[in-house]
Parts: C-alpha cells; structure tokens; sequence
C-alpha cells in the first residue's frame, strides 16, 4: 500500500457499457442496461482502489469491462498508455499476464472437473511458461503462497471450503506474475471468520509483489480497510472519489453520507446514539435511469435544477472528486 | 401477454413451412411419375401421356415452383378448377383406398378424435394424480409403487401392452372387443333413425339419447383408451413427481406452512400450481402425441381411425397417401401446439404480465 | 439459508478436524463428478437390476450361435419348419430345417432332438430362433442408431449453443419444426419412402429413425453447453488467457456434454422400443428375419384367437419388455444421481 | 418481569445426508420474553436457522428429525403438539419471515392472495375484511398505492417491497413472537437499513417478541437487546447485547468481532483471523467444537466439551478457558 507512487498503471476513460434488450415480436432492440454509464478513473501503480455500490449499481460491469471481459460500448480502458479497447483478441490474450481477476463466487469460479494442479497451472500452460515437472513444481509454489498445502495439488475443489477455493483463485491469478488484479467481491460469499482470513492474505500478497487492486465490494468497512482511495458507484456513474480516510470521514455527496450511515455498525452504544439517514425507496431501473442526477429520485437535498443535466464530476479538494451540484 | 401471443402466432406460419418442407422433402424421394399421383386417379398406361402429366403439373420444373404448386395446387387449363393444393385440403389420391385422402381422414377422423377425447381425460388426471401422491408421500410405499409403476409402463411398448390386455380382456374374458362398433350398431348407423351430429360415435350415441350404444362404443374403446393412458401415465407420474418435489423444497412452501396452512392447502394450493406450470407443456405435448400417437394402439385394437389408415397406407407402401396424412397431422398439431402455449401463458403470471 | 436445505459448512482440510470426509482412492481417479455417478449408480438395487438384465442380452447376442445355431448361410433367416399359417404350441416337433443340437440342450433337456421351444409363429417361424438371433438385430440398430442421433444432435447443438444469435436461432427454430411432428407416425412415413428404394432391411428404419430422432440430444447438449458458458470457470480461464479451442474442449465440453452422453448410452431401450414398432406395423425387415418387432407382428393376424395362440404374444412381447426394463431401469437411477435438483437426496 | 413467551430446552436436530449423519442442533437452551429481541448470530450451517425451524417443526422430515429437546411456548411444548394444534400457533402466534423474499412469496398467487390466507385462516374474516385489513397492512409496513398493489404478483414486487410484504404477512394476525431469519441478508445495504428501521418501529408499536437470525454483528448490534452466539450447532455465547459487545467472553466471539474491520477506528490495523473452517458435525462431538481453531484451547477442550454456564446473573458462556484478559491475547 505505497500510494506515493504516483504512476498511473490504469487510465478509464468516459467507459460505457450498455447491455441491449431484446423484447417484442421480432425481438428488437427496445431498450440497453445502462450497466456502466460514463465513468473514468484511474488507478495508480501498489494502489487499492475500492469499488463500492450497491447491486446493480455496475461496478462489477465495470471491473469486467476493464479486462476487456465485455466488449464495451464506447470509451478506452488504458494499461501503461496502451489501449485496451484497441487491442485484437490474441493481442488482449497476451496482455493478460498482467491482468488478472479473483471471482466472488468460490464455487462456480473453478472448473468441478480439473484439479487443482490443473487448475493453478492453467495459465502457466496457456502460455507457455512451463510444462511436465516444472508445472508442478510452480503450482506447489503458488499454494505455499496462499498457505494450502503443496500435496493438495492432486485434488479437486469439491474438497474445499469456500474459504480454501478462494485462495485456489487466488493462486491462479497470481500464477503469471500479474500487476494489476481486480478483485471482484473477492469475499463476500464467504463466513465472517473467513473473510478476514482471506482480506489479510490479499494485504499480505499485495506487499509482496508490489500488486495494484481493484478491489469491487458492497462491504463498506472492508472496503475501507483494504483500499487506499474510494471509488462511490451509482447507477452506472461514479457518484464520488476520495482518499478512503477521507471519504468514511468527510462524505461529501448525499448517496455515499446516506451508504455509510446505512452500514449496520457492530457497536451497540453507537448504534444507540447514532440516527441514521434512511434513504426511502428502491434503485430506479437501469434500463430507464432519471434524467440529470441520477441519484435525484432518493437524494434528500434534491430540487427541480437536479433533473436538467448530468451534475460535473469536479475535483472539489485535492483528490477528492463529487458528482454533484449542490455542494 | 400480447407480445407472447403475437409472438406464437408469428410462429404459426414458419412451423407450416418447415412443417411441409420436410414432408415435401420426403416426396422428392419419389420419381415424377408417382408424384403424378398427386393429382390424379389413375395412371395413364401410355409412355405418351405420362410425358404429358409431368409437364401439365409441371414435376419437371424446379424445385421451389413444385413445391408451391404443391403447396396451393395448379389451374386445370380446361375447367379452370383448382387441383392439389395441400394448403386447401387437397392430400392426393390414395392408390390402395382408391379414394383421395382427405375423404379419408373425413370418415377416420372423427373416430380418431373419440379416442382421443376419452383417453385424455384418465391420462392427464390419474397420471398427476399419482405423481403428486409420490412427491408427498416420498420413499413412501405410494412412492416406491409409482415408481415401479412407472418404469414398468415405459419398458412396455404399446403394442405388447396392447395385445397382452387384448388376450386377457377379450380373447379369454371376451369382455372388451377389438374394432369400433358392434354390428347392430353399423346396421343402426345405416338406418338413418341416428342422427350423426359430430360424427363422434360415443357423443352422438348421448346426442340420440342412445345409452345402449354409447355402452357399445366405450366397450370397443375401454382398452385402447386403457393402453393409451397405461403408456402416458408413466411419463406423467415420473415428471409430475420430480416437478413436484422441486416445488416442495422451495422456501414459499415453507412459508405457507409457517403461516399455519394445512398440509393439503399447501400442498393443493401453493405447490402444485406451480408443478404444474412445469407440466403444463409435457400435458400438452402429450394430448398433441394423442393425435399422432394412435398409429399403433388403433393397429393393435383393429380401431378405424386415421392411424390405422396411416399403417395400412404404409404397409402397403402407399407414399402419397401417408404424405397426406402427414400435413394433415402436421397442421393440427401445430395448431394444438399454439392452444398449448396460449395455455401457458395464462396459467404463469410471470409470462400473462409480461 | 432455506428451511429445507442441509446445514453444509466447509469440508475442512484441517489435518485435526474430526469432520473431514475421507476421499478415496477410486474417487480421487475419477474424479468427484464420474465418481458420484458411478457410486449412485452401484447404490441403487434398480439400476443393479437393470445391469444384471442388459448384461443377459449381452451374452445371449454374443453366445447366440452356440445358443441355437444358425440353419443356412444367413444366421438372421429364421428358420421354417414348412409353410402352413397356423402357429403350433410350444414343444411341437421340429420337422424341417433343424438346427444343429448344441450341448446345453442335450444337458438341460436330455433329449437329442429340436423341439419348438417357444412355438412357431404363422408361418412356422421358431419363435426362439427369432428371439434369440434378434437379440443381436436389437444392439446393432440400437447402437447404430444411438451413436448416429448423438453425433447429429452433439453438432447440432454445439453450433447452436456456441454461436448464439442468428445461427441458435434457426438451428433452434428447425428443432422446434421436427418436434412437433409425431415420432413414430414420420418414422413410418420415412421408412416407408426409403423401403421402395432401398429395400426391406434394417436400413430405412435405421434411417427414419435417425432422422426424427437427434433433436432430443441437440436441446439437452445445448441448453448445457449455454449455462456452462456462462459459469464463472469459464470466464476465469479466459482471464488467465486461455486460448479458445482449449476452452471448448477443457472447460465447456466436459462440463456439458456428460449427461447428454449418458442418457444417449441409455437410450438403446427406447430405440429398439420405436424399431420394434416399425417392424410391428409392418415396416422393415423381409419376413423371417430375426427381429423381435418382426416376430410380435406376426399376432396382427390372430387377435380374435389369442386365447390359443397367446405365446406368439407373450414371449416376444417379454423378451422386448425386459430388454426396455434393462436400460430403463439404469436410465432411471442416473436420470437421478444426474440430476443436480435431486442431489443429496435419498 | 416480563412474561416468558418461549423456553427451549436441549433441542437437537439432526439431519440424514449421503455423506453421514449431520448433527445440526446438539442441545440448545435459549429463553425469550416478551417485548424480548434476542438476535442469533453465527456462520452458515452453525444451525442457527434449524434451531428456530425446529422449534416450529417446519424442518422437512426426512431428511431431518429433531430427536431430543422441549420448546416451550407460554407453557406448552411445541413439539409434542398435535399437528391441528401446531398450525394454529404457527401464523398467528409465532411467525417467521425468511431470508430470500424472492423465493419466499409463491409466484403464481397475487400478493392480495397472500397476505388474505392468515387472515381468513386465524383471525375468521370475511374476504372483504381480509383485503381492507391486508391494505392496512402494507400500508403499516410503507408500501405506496397499497390497494392497487394487492392484485399484483411478486415478480412485479422490488426486492425491498418483497421483503416488506412478508414482514406485513408475518405481523397480520399480531403474533406474540416474530422470527426472522436473515432477513436483510439478501437485501443491499440502503433497503436494509430501512428494513431494520421499519421492524424497530412496528417493535414499538404492536410489541410483539422477536427472535432475529443473522450472521451479521452489526446488525444485531443495531435492533438486539439480547444476544446468542451458535457454534457447530451449539450456543456458545449469550449474553444482554451491550454485555456482549464490550465484553465478549467465549474465544469465537472474541475472534469474530476482532475480525471486523472497524469504521470508525482512524488508523488500519490488520484484521485478525480466525484460522480454519468451521466444522460440519459427522458425530456429536465430544471434544468442544471450536477447539481446532481456539487460541486459548487447553487438554481438557479435547476431552469434555464444556456446557453453557452463568458467569453473571445474564451473561452464559461455554468455555473452560479463562480469556478475561483476551482482548489483549488476540
């Protein structure tokens, strides 16, 4: 977590992603999801950068979208100055050893017929790094380094806790040496005593190997512990962007003030003295989200001005970036 | 739900094309002279005139204009009548009944549809009946016994089902004889005091206010209406059971039983409305197969309906003829198939809101 | 947490742990998801039934020349013992065309001579000849036919699940065409097209079978090719850069294509089932030939004295019963082990 | 003191699976009065969820059997009554709300459909009574528009709405006991907090008891006045919430909040982990469940599996490690 480093390794730029409808009798294009909706950010070199929103909000859109996993609709992802978005597919296969994806669900992520040599080795293989002999001896390796034990390797993930497959995946994002990881809800599937167990080794690897996160998460404390800088989704736009200290302490836009007095604090004194702003109704529909602000249809200091334009993404204090006009 | 109709009926016209195609497909097997059978009663003898035939019905031009041709018919030059032409109801000629198809199905139909009419009713219900019965009673003895019962249907093929009940039924108790009708009943039928209404044998029977034959059309069709259903309720107990212990597990049956439900509301009323969503479609296809699916039983049971007229035509190797029975099934089942969806869709709120 | 669903917490691997299941060795060799199928299959006394029954037909099509051999140069010609209609009884004399007496008979019976052991059917056809003889016709068109509609239905719907879109959407539309035409009403139409051309044997059937017999395979592969697609593994291995090709054939395929192979080894049952049927309606093969549909159709004729003449009924009619019941006995317990809905369940 | 509405005593519910037998509840004691939230805290399978299932006998039998214990509501065993007698506590004195209201509302009955049946069944209204009431209700629990709703089915429901139309399902018939199992789990966080906002209220308003099943400290911080922490199909733990908060005795709890990140703590310090998994019963243990992964385990964990005693008049712990001083040990 050296944030001082100041190098930019991912540039997102005005990202959009929109996932087309089909409806009616000959199945035409009637509406799109509005997954991801304008939205750029960068991530700078040893950095964490924390993801946070609710369902639907698009932040784990966007992190697929940034490894080029969806096609995006407009805008450019850069990696080191190199577009992604640009790139042809064997091109972009290659990239991948630098960029790589741990998966939320520990179950579905990892293939019920391979074992876990098979399954650590994989991108090993995939490009050629390592074959016979060598291939083992690396995969015992990554085990070690997730703390499973080496003889493991012969086995299959149905013999595993969820707790013990996540570090499986783990392992295999780590096999070719990557830079940047995006870490999609990486833990919350998991028991509370795991998650923990997880969230440290994620600390203890990044130090190690000087690795850069996304780490995309609904968990606002552990988000706040993991992350140097905050990123604040909304229905597909980024509502704010902070310094995460600075965030949790001095929110600035009404959704993320709203998101951190809603997260239930495990403090019963607290809870007790503590009102809590509670946001009345749903998530509007991405398919059709409200016009100008999109957070106007809940925001408690909302007005008629809110529903004319898209509120200017303005650096207000140094690094700390808000999508709105009233403040 | 609009959407969801227009969508099915759309879908009308394409089946009737791909339904045809593969039947008109199949009559390519043939050469232009049998085709020419299409058309017309007899074979001309002379090498001359069949030359002639071919091209007045042109089954030489290409491909896509005969199939049209055979499609909507051709204008008879002289008389200026239309000829052929499946889409209007016009099958061919049956060389071995020597009459054209579609009088055929005329007279066999209607015996067909009585069958089916009767089978329906024990097959859909006994069938869900027992499956459901298994799903709550599971690993009961009710369970293992449709279990049993179900493998043991669908390792019995109909005609051996068939002619086993036939040497029980009829050939040692002589209670349930093969055929259609005794034979004062044909005589009656010939007098003209019966008025033929439907065409339905066992509805007219009512319509007359005939018991006596009515009692004589079901005695000739208890044991085909048994084999059809005996054949299908294995398929049913199997699908309804496992549909419905799906349901069972599902938390909004739990929820209704924490609201303090009877076992039997829960059961009648929550979980197998939704089962049967799922069953509706093998339902449907089932009552669909009905139609279809006679060929055997009516074989087996000496039964003259429009299977039997479809294996005989095929026995005899009689193309033409079965060709034409195959549109003419082809397009009621797709219109049973539309009837079906409508169904479902009435029946889930999540496709009728939609 | 639903109500019904069993408490699982993690398996742990804990070296203390006191709740660590034992994984064996064989499943270890397998593999968990092979493994699971094979352990539910041994497990269920049914599909047990159901081996004991299949592996009978197997070693009577295998020892069927020893069991009766064969009279003449085609082994599948069933023998006639004259011309005569009527069928005779069980144990009747053998007068014509006898076969070779093998050892079994001489021990069993302790005679020296054939006798129709089952009877003749109209035309004084052995009706044990034809059932044993066709034992071997059965697993030949079951298992042409099988592997034909498998292979059909597999490319079928791997284009169409891989693809997607506009492909899916015709090869789709084109399965929906096929399904609503009745079976076994357009395999007799086909058979009966083909017969004229190609001649009374085994391969119009063969054939009509096949043609109206893939989509059922092409549906379950597709539909598994489609939600596998879409599991997270799948995606994971293109992240780790993965090439396409071992995607497909590492990723997608194993994980789809198990049990649509399985229900297609099972489906032998219901193949023979429809060939019978043909035969029965008096498609197919010449007369005589040994097949068991060939030597049920034989009772079309004596309906109205079955009473005498039940075993030209009864016996082929058993022997294509328990053949089904075999493969449907073993269908039925891996329709359950295969079945993810049911899993953990008794 | 307040009347107490239920007494469970050494309920043990077991579960048959391919694998085994799994011993999901193994003795569980628990008391609740009236007025009384108590929240029940642990890890998925600890059988927290069975516990409170079984006590309705709403455990689906097989696989499950509930072999030994008493549940006893306002004097009466709920497992020994007749199955009339049960259906009628269960609705309309004890009701429950579960964890997924997308899959907990029958998707083919209009939510009017619904919300009728308790109604009509416990309370004998008339149908029209029950639709004037059911729009009561959902207007009670914050559901805009509440008499066009009832026709509508639950797919055109939001995952909020759903969740309240069971809350409003559950309190139709103003039972004594509420149980609610997780029910904010599914939810985000902004509907959860105004599910939990919306309980608190109705709480205060119709009082009735609440049993509220959760894995999540926070909020049982947030709504619990008393507090179960469940291990391995045991309580370990039990104490008055803000006891239990600034005193956690029992080495899992102690574990369990020291592996929460703190929100509002200025400077990061490192999450502490509880090492291994949490165990899935085979056998009912001897030795004490969480010893594999205890930090203060001693020999005796191994051998005798130590009960649920008092080390105040409120505060239950079952330990036979000494770890008062264990905020400092960890």
């Amino acid at each position: 977590m050296n944030s001082n480093n100041n190098e930019v390794l991912i540039r997102v730029e005005n990202l959009v992603m929109h996932f087309p409808i089909y409806r009616g009798v000959i199945r035409r294009q009637v509406a799109a999801v509005h997954a991801v909706d304008g939205v750029s950010f960068d991530i700078r070199a040893g950095e964490t950068l924390g993801l946070v929103g609710e369902s639907g909000c698009g932040k784990s859109t966007t992190g697929r979208t940034i490894l080029q996993l969806y096609k995006p609709t407009s805008g450019h992802v850069y990696y080191r100055d190199q577009d992604l978005t640009q790139l042809k597919p064997e091109a972009m296969r290659l990239m991948r050893r630098e960029m790589q994806m741990i998966f939320q669900d520990p179950y579905a992520s990892l293939n019920p017929r391979m074992t876990l040599r098979d399954i650590v080795g994989e991108p090993l293989m995939a490009f050629d790094e390592a074959s016979g002999k060598e291939i083992d001896r690396r995969v015992a390796d990554l085990l070690q380094l997730v703390k499973l034990d080496p003889d493991f390797a012969g086995r299959y993930p149905h013999e595993f806790s969820g707790g013990q497959r996540q570090r499986i995946g783990v392992a295999r994002a780590l096999a070719l040496n990557p830079s940047f990881i995006v870490c999609d809800e990486p833990i919350s599937a998991l028991d509370v005593s795991i998650q923990a167990q997880v969230v440290n080794l994620l600390e203890d690897l990044q130090k190690e190997f000087n690795l850069t996160y996304l780490f995309i998460a609904h968990d606002l404390s552990m988000v706040r512990h993991i992350s140097d800088r905050v990123a604040v989704m909304y229905l597909g736009v980024i509502v704010e962007i902070a310094n995460s200290d600075v965030l949790y302490i001095e929110p600035l836009h009404p959704y993320t003030k709203a998101l951190l007095s809603a997260i239930p604090v495990a403090d019963p004194v607290f809870s007790e003295t503590h009102q809590r702003t509670v946001l009345q109704g749903d998530v509007p529909s991405p398919v059709n989200p409200p016009s100008g602000c999109r957070f106007r249809t809940r925001c408690p200091i909302a007005d008629e001005t809110c529903a004319l334009k898209q509120p200017e993404f303005r650096e207000i204090k140094p690094d700390h970036f808000v999508a709105c006009d009233k403040i | 739900m609009g959407t969801y109709i227009v969508r099915r009926l759309l879908l009308v016209p394409l089946l009737i094309f791909g339904v045809t195609i593969i039947i008109f497909g199949m009559l390519q097997f043939l050469g232009p002279i049998e085709r020419s059978a299409l058309y017309v009663r007899d074979f001309p003898k002379n090498d001359k005139q069949i030359q002639g035939l071919i091209k007045k019905y042109g089954l030489d031009r290409p491909i896509y204009e005969q199939y049209w041709r055979w499609l909507t018919g051709v204008k008879d030059p002289i008389s200026g009548e239309r000829e052929g032409g499946v889409l209007f109801g016009d099958f061919g000629y049956s060389r071995t009944a020597s009459q054209p198809v579609i009088n055929i199905i005329k007279n066999r139909f209607p015996n067909t549809l009585d069958l089916a009419l009767w089978a329906v009713f024990p097959m859909l219900s006994v069938g869900i009946w027992l499956g459901v019965q298994a799903a709550v009673h599971q690993n009961g003895w009710i369970d293992q016994l449709a279990r049993i019962f179900s493998i043991v249907g669908t390792s019995f093929p109909t005609f051996v089902f068939g002619l086993l009940v036939l040497i029980v039924f009829y050939a040692n108790l002589q209670w349930f004889p093969p055929g259609k009708m005794s034979d004062w009943v044909s005589v009656l039928l010939y007098s003209g005091d019966f008025k033929q209404y439907t065409h339905l044998l066992s509805i007219d029977a009512l319509l007359n206010g005939r018991i006596d034959v009515f009692l004589d059309a079901m005695r000739h069709m208890f044991l085909p209406i048994l084999t059809l259903s005996y054949i299908n309720w294995a398929t049913f107990v199997r699908v309804t059971r496992s549909s419905m212990l799906e349901t069972l597990r599902m938390d909004y049956v739990t929820t209704a039983r924490a609201k303090g439900l009877k076992e039997s509301v829960v059961i009648n009323k929550h979980a197998r409305p939704n089962a049967m969503i799922s069953i509706t479609t093998l339902a449907g296809m089932s009552v669909v197969g009905l139609l279809g699916g006679v060929v055997i039983t009516e074989t087996v049971f000496n039964y003259p309906g429009i299977g039997k007229a479809a294996a005989d035509a095929a026995q005899q190797l009689d193309v033409v003829t079965i060709l034409g029975f195959a549109v003419f099934n082809g397009l009621i089942l797709i219109l049973a198939n539309l009837v079906v969806d409508i169904m479902y869709g009435i029946i889930d709120p999540r496709v009728r809101l939609a | 947490m639903t109500s019904t669903a069993i408490p699982t917490g993690d398996n742990t691997l804990l070296k203390e742990s006191k709740s660590d299941r034992k994984i064996s060795r064989v499943e270890r060799f397998l593999g968990p998801e092979n493994y699971r199928i094979v352990v539910g299959l041994l497990k269920t006394p049914a599909s047990i039934a159901g081996f004991i029954l299949i592996g009978t037909f197997v070693l009577i099509a295998i020892f069927a020349p020893a069991i009766i051999p064969p009279v003449g140069n085609d082994p599948y010609r069933i023998p006639r013992d004259g011309f005569s209609g009527e069928p005779r009884p069980m144990g009747s004399e053998w007068k014509r065309n006898v076969p070779e007496v093998p050892g079994w008979y001489k021990l069993v019976t302790g005679k020296d001579e054939w006798v129709h052991l089952l009877g003749t059917a109209q035309g004084q056809y052995d009706i044990f000849y034809g059932l044993v003889w066709g034992t071997r016709t059965a697993f030949r068109t079951g298992l042409i036919v099988v592997i034909s509609t498998f292979l059909i239905g597999i490319i079928i719907g791997s284009i169409s699940g891989f693809y997607g879109g506009l492909v899916d959407n015709i090869i789709m539309r084109i399965v929906d065409i096929f399904m609503t035409l009745p079976f076994i009403l357009m395999a007799l139409i086909m058979a009966a097209v083909l017969t004229p051309m190609i001649g009374k044997t085994l391969i119009p059937s063969i054939i009509a079978l096949v043609s109206f017999g893939w989509m059922g395979y092409a549906r379950i592969i597709r539909g598994d090719i489609l939600s596998v697609k879409e599991r997270d593994f799948v995606l994971a291995a293109r992240v780790v850069g993965v090439r396409d090709y071992r995607i497909l054939f590492r990723h997608i395929l194993p994980n789809a294509i198990f049990p649509t192979l399985v229900l297609a080894s099972l489906a032998i049952g219901d193949v023979v089932l429809s060939f019978a049927a043909l035969s029965f309606l008096g498609i197919g093969t010449q007369v005589g030939y040994a097949d068991w549909g060939q030597v049920l159709s034989f009772a079309r004729n004596w309906i109205t004295s079955l009473q005498t003449y039940w075993y030209i009924v009864v016996w082929p009619g058993l022997t294509l019963v328990f053949f089904v019941m075999g493969w449907n006995l073993v269908g039925d317990a891996m329709r359950d082990v295969l079945d993810p809905r049911m899993r953990g369940k008794s | 003191m307040a009347e107490l509405l239920l007494d469970v005593q050494g309920l043990e519910t077991r579960f048959k699976t391919p694998e085994g037998i799994v011993h999901a509840v193994n003795g569980v004691s628990f008391t609740l009065s009236e007025g009384e939230t108590l929240g029940v805290v642990g890890e998925s399978g600890c059988g927290k969820s069975v516990t409170m299932l079984s006590c309705l006998r709403l455990i689906a039998s097989p696989p499950g059997e509930i072999v030994a214990g008493k549940a006893l509501f306002l004097g009466q065993d709920l497992l020994k009554m007749a199955p009339e007698e049960i259906r009628k506590v269960r609705g309309a004195k004890i009701s429950m709300v579960f964890q997924d209201p997308m899959t907990s509302l029958n998707p083919v009955m209009s939510i009017g459909q619904q919300m009728a049946e308790p109604l009509l069944l416990h309370m004998g209204m008339n149908k029209e009574q029950a639709r004037k009431r059911s729009i009561e209700l959902l207007e009670l629990v914050g559901i805009p528009n509440a008499a066009d709703r009832l026709k509508d089915y639950p797919h055109q429901y939001s995952g909020g709405m759903r969740q309240r139309v069971m809350i409003a399902m559950g309190l139709s018939c103003i039972p004594q006991i509420l149980i609610a199992d997780e029910p904010t789990t599914a939810l985000d966080v902004t509907i959860q907090a105004q599910i939990v906002e919306l309980v608190k209220r109705l709480r205060e308003e119709l009082g009735m008891a609440i049993i509220w099943i959760t894995h999540d400290l926070g909020v049982v911080a947030n709504i619990a006045h008393r507090v179960a922490v469940m291990y391995g199909g045991y309580i370990i733990e039990e104490a008055p919430v803000k006891e239990l908060y600034a005193n956690p005795t029992h080495p899992y709890t102690l574990g369990l909040l020291g592996s929460l990140p703190k929100i509002n703590a200025s400077e990061r310090t490192r999450l502490y982990s509880i090492e291994g998994m949490p165990p899935v019963l085979y056998q009912k243990p001897q030795a004490c469940p969480f010893a594999p992964r205890c930090t203060f385990v001693q020999e005796r964990c191994w051998k005798e599996n130590p009960a649920l005693v008092n080390i105040t008049p409120t505060h239950r712990v079952a330990c036979w490690a000494d770890t008062t001083s264990g905020s400092e040990r960890l």
